[in-house]
């Protein structure tokens, strides 16, 4: 049962794909309840999952692998040589990710309520999307990686250019465009991984990079481990965004359906930087040790850019846009910094800004439900007639601005605090975000809940009510939780930071 | 009782909770809700100081995050000065609390007003009692939201909008300072706790040039919380805030935090000479150039902002100077003399609707206690003999002489007689001579914001015989006990003339308010004229808003124009570049596709007749 | 037997094979175009011919590989006219330059 | 050669050709014969079943040991066996295809016609993958070629197809001679044309003068084969025959014509050139030497073809380019033999894997540009709301051939890839192309998509989708996602029945 709980896991919002896919096309109210049910599977199995993992079972008896592909006809000189498998596991890393996902998911699954047309379509790419990004964070092997990861597009695309704002075309074409690049780079650096190797067993090639495997066909030589992992580095910068790969997604930021920016933002732009850490750092140590000032430097340069552009915005979601462009520069700092508390960091600063950008975003959609626009200029003074979403909303621009007691702290917190012991000039240069950063979100919220106006008509019970408070107390609360006991997220990932951190060469 | 310390912060949070959960359904009820938990937080606190007394310092953590090897750690610590200022912070909320209740009468947003108040007074404390560094940052950034909240409290107020933001972004300004000292200190000393850090400071093994950077770093941290120069322009603003606010947050307790941080990490400053220096000479700055401002603004509420500023300087001086228990002490008599000049000031503001000083005098007959709390409080703060103000500021003059820092000690006396001055010009302008109010019914405020007042009124004049030259020293002994090697003297030790001059200074502060206000014997153009630069300056706070607005705020806004330009021609026009040369590439791909069937077969001949070419020449070598 | 080298042969195929090729590309009728095709075919001829005699090892499978190549060329002619035609019926036209309805 | 060794042959290996040859002979009897007024599209089902009993009698022939018969002029080994396979489920296909192939104009009289010169077209393209000396190759090429000219014609009223059979006539006659004239020199070099004594004639070959004869020959033979497979600056023709011809051909020349090309490429590349000595000492093999031509046109033809693609408004010709695109990946596998270990079993898959996506997308472009007639791209605009089934096959197609992940396309484009990194030094650049290639194909491959699920509804008439057509969406849509799914099937195929190719060569 164990061995198959995972790909269950991957796997069960098929169910969900099966019920909206038998109803009709009109039943509006059952696919959305459908939609919605076919995210609970998985959530409850990760949470199952995940109570395992406190009650002290290893997270290994959940991996499975099964023969899958033999590519050539080489097994004479080696059964597995050429041999992709199916093969899921699970570790701390992988684990929070997964909740990550789910719980994402689902609050998405709701926030698609919203969504005005052809929800059956809508529902069955959900799933679909779900499917990948869970598969993305247990598949054991680069193949499935990618093929997950590719699972990923795809749906997005469509429900970007079908479901989004005005621009949605061209914002799914730049989707499309800079991702197949990035997944391009990405594809070239794990196939000369593949035929140069015989694998791609993660595990494996950590072995093999790291300690120097028998070389069967033609070596990969030391300059090549550089270009692979700067390929790496480079096919994830383009998910994350880092600087100056970002334009793709402040796009899509703009013109994807809120809900789906909330999958977008919480989970899709996060594979980055889970990608970064497994292969480019978990594969190639050394070469990535020698590269950090590098990730260091462009993290500062998206960070501190994208709180730039973040203060001129004009529209909220573009704002919203540059503040992930200019989090996610953290996330770059925190990895190069190269020590636990960097990395720590930056996994707390992936899952914190995966949880306050999806709320933010929901925020944002219910907005536009409301007044039909998220111009700034046009907003103001809705802590009048919304006197519950603004307060959310400044909760929220807290949290992003990196407030204590919120999750953004802790990772901006540790980052800063690895960083200044390894490269304490950037670090130093790095700091000035945090000010901007609270320039640009106070200016963006305050612009919208303070003041005064009268160009918006005022509606009796505007403000959320019902079910919209599910989404936003869980996400308000799993922030505040992680912000106020951080070692409940800190826990799991000790092991996985541990073996990166060994292999980087102690601290 | 100090194992139960860590409800003291509790109750307030649980208001805050509450009264956040039931929406605005609790209406005035809120007021109770506030009340009891502070009361109660109150009670605790002296339950707690009263153990203090006897019992050693008390502390407890638990594992609170934890990366490699490194286990960070949260809990609460009550030692002296904790002990004390949580018995401070939680009276002072308190006694606000029970103000606002008849002062915010009437108010929709009314339980929303208590729960930030319980908010901030949950941050306030937990500060006070946090153990280590990084959890002081984590409250010393909630107060700060705590402080932004309730400035923002008007938030149709354009004006209080503005201010509120500032005040954060500014203060943010100095907490950024403040983490970076705490990051640094944590590598070198290994720890985020006091005990350790210390320690480690003691044992020498930082070297003086990162001690000293550490120190000024903590440093700006406290420039931005306490308001001083060159941080301080958020504070005056900040009065956009409702009044009892003003006396909760910027009088008493928060800007104090800037002061409270300096104290708590006195032993690291005291280990850099040069980091003194830094916090002394900011301080004695701030101090006279606060006060230099308070002569001539027209708003109450400004001017005592103004004068906190000033008093918040002179606390620095004191610890800058080595003055520990100085510092600490004027601390906690400001906060109780200063709460009240705010009360005060809040009650009048009730009556006649305003905050201009133009408008306002004659109100002595009007408000038959109003006026006589001010006067105490004002004579509190100019230190007329006997009063607490007395007691600490010459506490801190002993301790500048002391210390040898005679220029500074000459700053602390021309200030403390500009205090006096604007102090009385400010009382006179409200009370004194003839009412220069439209309002025609002036009532004298409720009972229920009279009691908190003469509760504080009460404490603005006992307070200072904790700690007198002539009753005994009782503060500082307690304060530095066991700690004396590091905090120093538990008593500032100076010649009597000292005492002397301060007691005349002050005297001819109020004479020549007095002679100018009331008796009308001088022009009030006596001492500058009302048009003349000097003034201008003075009244525009030495422009440095607008310094900052044209400076700052101009590169921050013309770099981020620069940038999007930027984002959209150089990072855009670098896609759209590739882009129009794939299509103009299929542009001139499918214009070779003329349709000529004859063409398509010479180009075929040429690709055969180059590759026979390249292969002829290379003789098949090309590799 | 005869003083003719093989390389006269096969220059002579040579020139043969680009008068055709010449004659292909250039000429605007499509007949003619389809006869300078045929020349192309016959200069492959001459060359599998020539080498069936003089070639480093002379064997008889060149000439039979020719009259398979005759036969192909004739069938490849007749198809060739037999569109021909069918465009002159709808066109009224032989001309190769004017078959332009498909472009870019 | 008596009638005895006549009889000693074992003709039992040529039964799928005889079986295609006589369905042909019964089809085109049949064809003139029966009454005017008689539908022809019933003979569609006929010749189908030919093919398909082609197809068995092969399957039963797939566990035989490797056959020569004729003096080793006609060959059954595992690379006839392979591709013969794919061939005939081409065909199949494309027959079905045409079953339902219902133009405004022009077909209905010869639609007969269509049937038995397609099999002889099929036929010609077996016999090449089948030939084991050069007359074979060439009379099977040829028979492949003047049967897909007539094919290109056959709307004879449309002057389109007309001109496009025309055009196609010239290209591909100029194409054959000098593939011709390439063959000659070879000979001439060799003096002989079966394949096995040329290729032991080539490896000892020494001369520093015939070997250059031999390189020219190469080329000459190597630019006459692009013609066939379209390959980049040879490929221009392509396009305007595609859009002329009508829309089965279209496919049958994207697909089996193609397939045919890479028959001929792979048998006489490897074979000849694979082994025959690339300088005077001997020490180099002259493909090693010169891959670099082949992988420069590789390179070019990806460019080429996708990039012009971008330009496409008619659907056909958008193929047309994206074919020349795909076969310049193929051409990639060939460049780099695949390192050495992914050669044959890549063409092969990928070869499969474009037979089921691209039939698959013909068959969406006939079913929409016979009844609107027009071949715009904006025919799709709204399919997805209209017809979301035929919608979501165009989808897996169009998935395929931009090679994502869960479909075949993504298969058959890693095994390439493999191919180019194994080796050291990699062909690093040829991979960069071919990657960049791919990624300018997502943009006009999801302007399909766009068209068909984010545009309004183009017109409402609803589609009707004939049974043939029916078939074949779904035979392609279930192939398409098995074998990006499970491909396995297809590789423990090839590897069980075929091993690794190594009777390619007789070795008498």
């Amino acid at each position: 049962m164990n061995v198959y709980l995972l790909s269950l896991l991957v796997f069960s919002p098929l169910l969900g794909i099966v019920m909206v896919a038998l109803m009709p096309k009109k039943e509006e109210r059952t696919i959305k309840q459908f939609g919605f049910f076919g995210t609970l599977p998985p959530l409850f199995l990760s949470f199952f999952l995940c109570s395992q993992y406190y009650s002290g079972v290893a997270l290994s008896i959940f991996d499975i692998k099964l023969n899958w592909i033999r590519f050539g006809n080489l097994e004479m000189y080696d059964p597995k040589l050429f041999t992709v498998d199916f093969e899921l596991g699970l570790d701390g890393l992988s684990l929070i990710f997964i909740l990550l996902t789910t719980i994402i998911s689902s609050l998405a699954a709701i926030a698609s309520i919203y969504i005005k047309k052809e929800w059956k379509g809508y529902y069955l790419l959900f799933l679909i999307l779900e499917i990948g990004m869970l598969g993305v964070f247990t598949a054991e092997n680069l193949i499935l990686f990618f093929i997950f990861f590719e699972m990923t597009l795809i749906p997005a695309f469509f429900l970007i250019g079908r479901w989004g704002f005005l621009e949605r075309e061209k914002a799914s074409y730049s989707f499309l465009i800079y991702n197949g690049i990035g997944s391009a780079v990405l594809l070239v650096a794990i196939l000369i991984l593949f035929a140069r190797t015989g694998t791609t067993n993660i595990a494996a090639l950590t072995q093999m990079m790291t300690m120097g495997g028998v070389s069967l066909f033609a070596p990969i030589s030391g300059s090549m481990k550089y270009g692979l992992c700067l390929a790496f580095l480079v096919a994830f910068a383009i998910k994350l965004p880092v600087f100056p790969f970002h334009s793709w997604m402040v796009r899509v930021h703009a013109e994807a359906p809120p809900s789906i920016v909330m999958i977008h933002a919480g989970v899709l732009l996060k594979i980055g930087a889970y990608g970064i850490i497994r292969f480019g750092m978990g594969i190639f140590p050394e070469q990535y040790k020698s590269l950090a000032f590098t990730i260091v430097l462009f993290g500062v340069l998206s960070f501190l850019y994208g709180a730039f552009l973040a203060l001129v915005q004009t529209d909220f979601k573009l704002v919203l846009a540059y503040s992930s462009i200019s989090h996610m520069g953290i996330v770059m700092m925190g990895l190069g910094a190269l020590n636990e508390a960097g990395i720590q960091g930056a996994i707390f600063q992936v899952i914190s800004h995966g949880l306050i950008a999806a709320l933010l975003f929901f925020l944002v959609g219910a907005l536009y439900e409301r007044t039909g626009t998220t111009m700034l200029p046009k907003l103001g003074g809705l802590a009048k007639s919304m006197p519950i979403f603004s307060g959310f909303m400044l909760a929220c621009g807290m949290a992003s601005l990196g407030l204590p007691g919120m999750s953004g702290f802790i990772s901006e917190f540790m980052v800063f605090l690895g960083l200044f012991k390894s490269q304490p000039l950037l670090a130093a240069i790095g700091v000035i975000g945090l000010v901007l950063t609270a320039v640009y979100v106070l200016r963006a919220v305050m612009l919208m809940t303070f003041g005064k106006n009268d160009s918006l008509i005022e509606k009796e019970k505007w403000d959320l009510r019902g079910w919209e408070f599910l989404p936003t107390l869980v996400l308000l609360g799993l922030i505040i939780s992680v912000g106020v006991y951080p070692n409940l997220l800190g826990g799991p990932l000790q092991g996985t930071i541990e073996a990166m951190m060994l292999a980087l060469g102690g601290r | 009782m100090m194992e139960h310390a860590w409800l003291i912060p509790i109750f307030p949070l649980v208001t805050f909770l509450v009264l956040l959960l039931s929406g605005g359904r609790l209406r005035d009820r809120g007021a109770f809700i506030g009340i009891i938990c502070t009361l109660a937080s109150f009670v605790l606190s002296l339950l707690v100081l009263i153990e203090r007394f006897k019992e050693p310092t008390y502390n407890i953590s638990i594992d609170w995050l934890s990366f490699g090897g490194t286990q960070l750690s949260a809990g609460f610590e009550i030692n002296q000065l904790n002990a004390l200022m949580l018995v401070v912070v939680s009276l002072v909320s308190l006694l606000v609390q029970i103000y606002s209740k008849g002062y915010m009468k009437g108010e929709v947003r009314f339980s929303i007003f208590y729960a930030y108040l319980g908010f901030f007074t949950f941050a306030m404390l937990g500060l006070v009692m946090a153990p280590n560094l990084l959890q002081l940052y984590i409250f010393w950034e909630l107060v700060g939201v705590g402080s932004f909240l309730l400035i923002g409290f008007y938030f149709y107020k354009l004006e209080a909008k503005a201010a509120a933001k500032k005040a954060f972004i500014m203060t943010r300004i100095g907490d950024v300072g403040l983490l970076i000292g705490i990051i640094l200190l944590f590598w070198e000393t290994g720890s985020f706790e006091y005990g350790e850090i210390f320690q480690a400071v003691q044992s020498g093994m930082i070297s003086s040039e990162k001690l000293t950077l550490i120190a000024i770093l903590i440093f700006i941290g406290a420039v931005g919380k306490s308001g001083q120069f060159p941080l301080h322009t958020w504070l005056p603003d900040a009065m956009e805030g409702p009044t009892p606010v003003s006396a909760l947050i910027h009088a008493a307790t928060m800007v104090a935090a800037g002061v409270y941080l300096v104290a708590a990490m006195f032993p690291l400053f005291m280990a850099s000479s040069a980091a003194m220096q830094v916090v002394a000479i900011t301080g004695g700055i701030t101090a006279i150039f606060a006060a230099s401002i308070a002569m001539v603004q027209k708003d109450v509420k400004r001017v005592l902002a103004y004068s906190t500023i000033s008093q918040l300087g002179f606390m620095m001086l004191a610890l800058g100077t080595s003055g520990y228990v100085a510092g600490v002490f004027h601390l906690m008599t400001h906060a109780f003399f200063k709460a009240l000049l705010f009360l005060a000031a809040g009650s009048v503001i009730h009556a006649i609707h305003t905050q201009d000083m133009e408008k306002m005098g004659g109100l002595w007959r009007k408000l038959n206690w109003t006026g006589p709390l001010f006067l105490t409080g004002t004579l509190a703060i100019s230190g007329f003999p006997l009063l607490s103000g007395f007691f600490s500021k010459d506490e801190i003059l002993m301790a500048a002489w002391e210390n040898g820092s005679y220029i500074l000690f000459g700053l602390a006396v021309v200030t403390s007689f500009l205090t006096a001055f604007y102090m009385f010009r400010l009382f006179f302008m409200m009370f004194a001579g003839d009412s220069r109010s439209q309002a025609e019914q002036v009532k004298e405020s409720p009972f229920i914001m009279l009691i908190p007042m003469l509760a504080l009124a009460l404490l603005a004049v006992i307070g200072g015989y904790i700690q007198t030259p002539w009753f005994g020293t009782f503060l500082g002994e307690w304060l530095v006990e066991g700690n004396e090697a590091l905090l120093g003297a538990s008593h500032s030790e100076g010649p009597v003339w000292i005492m002397l001059m301060a007691v005349l200074v002050s005297l001819a502060g109020i004479y020549l308010a007095y002679m100018i206000y009331v008796k009308k014997k001088l022009s009030r153009e006596w001492l500058v004229k009302e048009n003349s630069e000097v003034f201008r300056i003075l009244e525009n706070k030495y422009y440095i808003d607008e310094i900052y607005h044209f400076t700052a705020g101009y590169a921050i806004k013309g770099f981020s124009i620069f940038l999007s330009y930027i984002e959209r021609f150089i990072v855009g026009g670098l896609v759209s570049t590739v882009t129009s040369s794939i299509e103009g590439l299929g542009k001139v791909g499918s214009k070779l596709q003329t349709g000529q069937v004859q063409q398509y077969g010479m180009i075929a001949f040429l690709g055969l007749a180059v590759l026979l070419v390249i292969f002829a020449v290379t003789g098949g070598y090309l590799r | 037997m005869t003083g003719v080298p093989l390389s006269a042969y096969l220059v002579l195929a040579l020139v043969l094979f680009c008068i055709g090729l010449y004659g292909a590309l250039t000429k605007r009728n499509a007949v003619i175009v389809l006869i300078s095709i045929e020349l192309m075919l016959n200069a492959a001829n001459i060359n599998l011919v020539a080498f069936s005699k003089f070639g480093v090892t002379p064997s008889i499978t060149g000439q039979v590989f020719s009259l398979f190549t005759i036969t192909i060329a004739a069938a490849e002619a007749a198809v060739g006219l037999a569109i021909l035609m069918s465009l002159y019926r709808n066109r009224k036209t032989v001309n190769v330059d004017e078959m332009e309805m498909m472009k870019n | 050669m008596d009638w005895n060794t006549m009889l000693s042959y074992d003709w039992g290996a040529m039964m799928p050709e005889f079986i295609i040859l006589g369905t042909t002979m019964i089809l085109s009897i049949l064809d003139l014969f029966w009454p005017k007024h008689f539908n022809r599209r019933k003979l569609a089902w006929l010749a189908l079943t030919g093919i398909i009993l082609a197809c068995l009698s092969l399957i039963s022939l797939l566990s035989f040991e490797t056959v020569s018969i004729l003096s080793d002029t006609f060959r059954l080994d595992s690379f006839a066996k392979a591709f013969k396979l794919l061939l005939l489920f081409g065909a199949a296909l494309i027959i079905l295809l045409a079953e339902g192939y219902e133009p405004r104009e022009g077909l209905r009289e010869h639609r007969g016609e269509f049937y038995y010169l397609f099999l002889t077209a099929l036929l010609g393209a077996m016999v090449m993958s089948s030939s084991g000396d050069l007359i074979t190759l060439f009379v099977g090429l040829e028979l492949l070629s003047l049967s897909s000219y007539i094919l290109v014609g056959m709307r004879k009223r449309d002057r389109k197809s007309n001109e496009a059979s025309m055009k196609y006539v010239i290209n591909g006659g100029i194409s054959t001679a000098i593939t011709l004239f390439g063959m000659s020199y070879l000979y001439g070099v060799t003096g002989s044309v079966n394949l096995g004594e040329m290729s032991r004639t080539m490896a000892a070959m020494t001369d520093g003068q015939l070997q250059y004869i031999m390189g020219l020959a190469f080329f000459m033979v190597f630019v006459g084969v692009s013609f066939k497979i379209a390959a980049a600056p040879f490929h221009m023709w392509a396009p305007d025959v595609y859009e002329g011809a009508p829309t089965p051909v279209a496919a049958f020349l994207s697909v089996i014509s193609k397939m045919a090309g890479f028959v001929i490429i792979l048998r006489l590349f490897l074979s000849l050139f694979l082994t025959a000595s690339g300088d005077t000492f001997g020490a180099l093999d002259f493909l090693e030497k010169n891959n670099i031509y082949i992988a420069s046109l590789a390179g070019l033809t990806i460019i080429i073809g996708n990039v012009v693609a971008l330009r496409q408004q008619n659907l056909k010709r958008m193929f047309a380019y994206s074919s020349i695109a795909h076969a310049g990946y193929l051409l990639v596998a060939v460049a780099t033999l695949g390192g050495g270990y992914f050669l044959l079993d890549t063409v092969w898959f990928y070869l499969m894997a474009y037979v089921l996506m691209n039939i698959g997308v013909f068959a969406v472009i006939q079913l929409l540009s016979s009844q609107s007639g027009s071949e715009d791209i904006s025919i799709l605009a709204g399919m997805g709301r209209k017809s979301p089934y035929l919608a979501m096959a165009f989808t897996v197609f169009i998935l395929s051939l931009a090679g994502i992940p869960g479909t075949t396309g993504f298969i058959g484009k890693l095994n390439i890839f493999l191919g180019t990194f194994i080796t050291e030094p990699g062909h690093f650049v040829l991979a960069g192309i071919m990657i960049a290639g791919t990624i300018v194909s997502y943009v006009y491959y999801f302007g399909l998509l766009v068209q068909v699920f984010f545009r309004p509804v183009h017109s409402e008439k609803i589609i009707k989708i004939r049974p043939g057509l029916h078939i074949v969406l779904i035979i392609c849509v279930i192939g398409t996602i098995l074998f990006g799914v499970a491909p396995n099937i297809a590789f423990d195929f090839i590897h069980d029945q075929f091993g690794d190719f190594t009777d390619f060569i007789s070795s008498k």
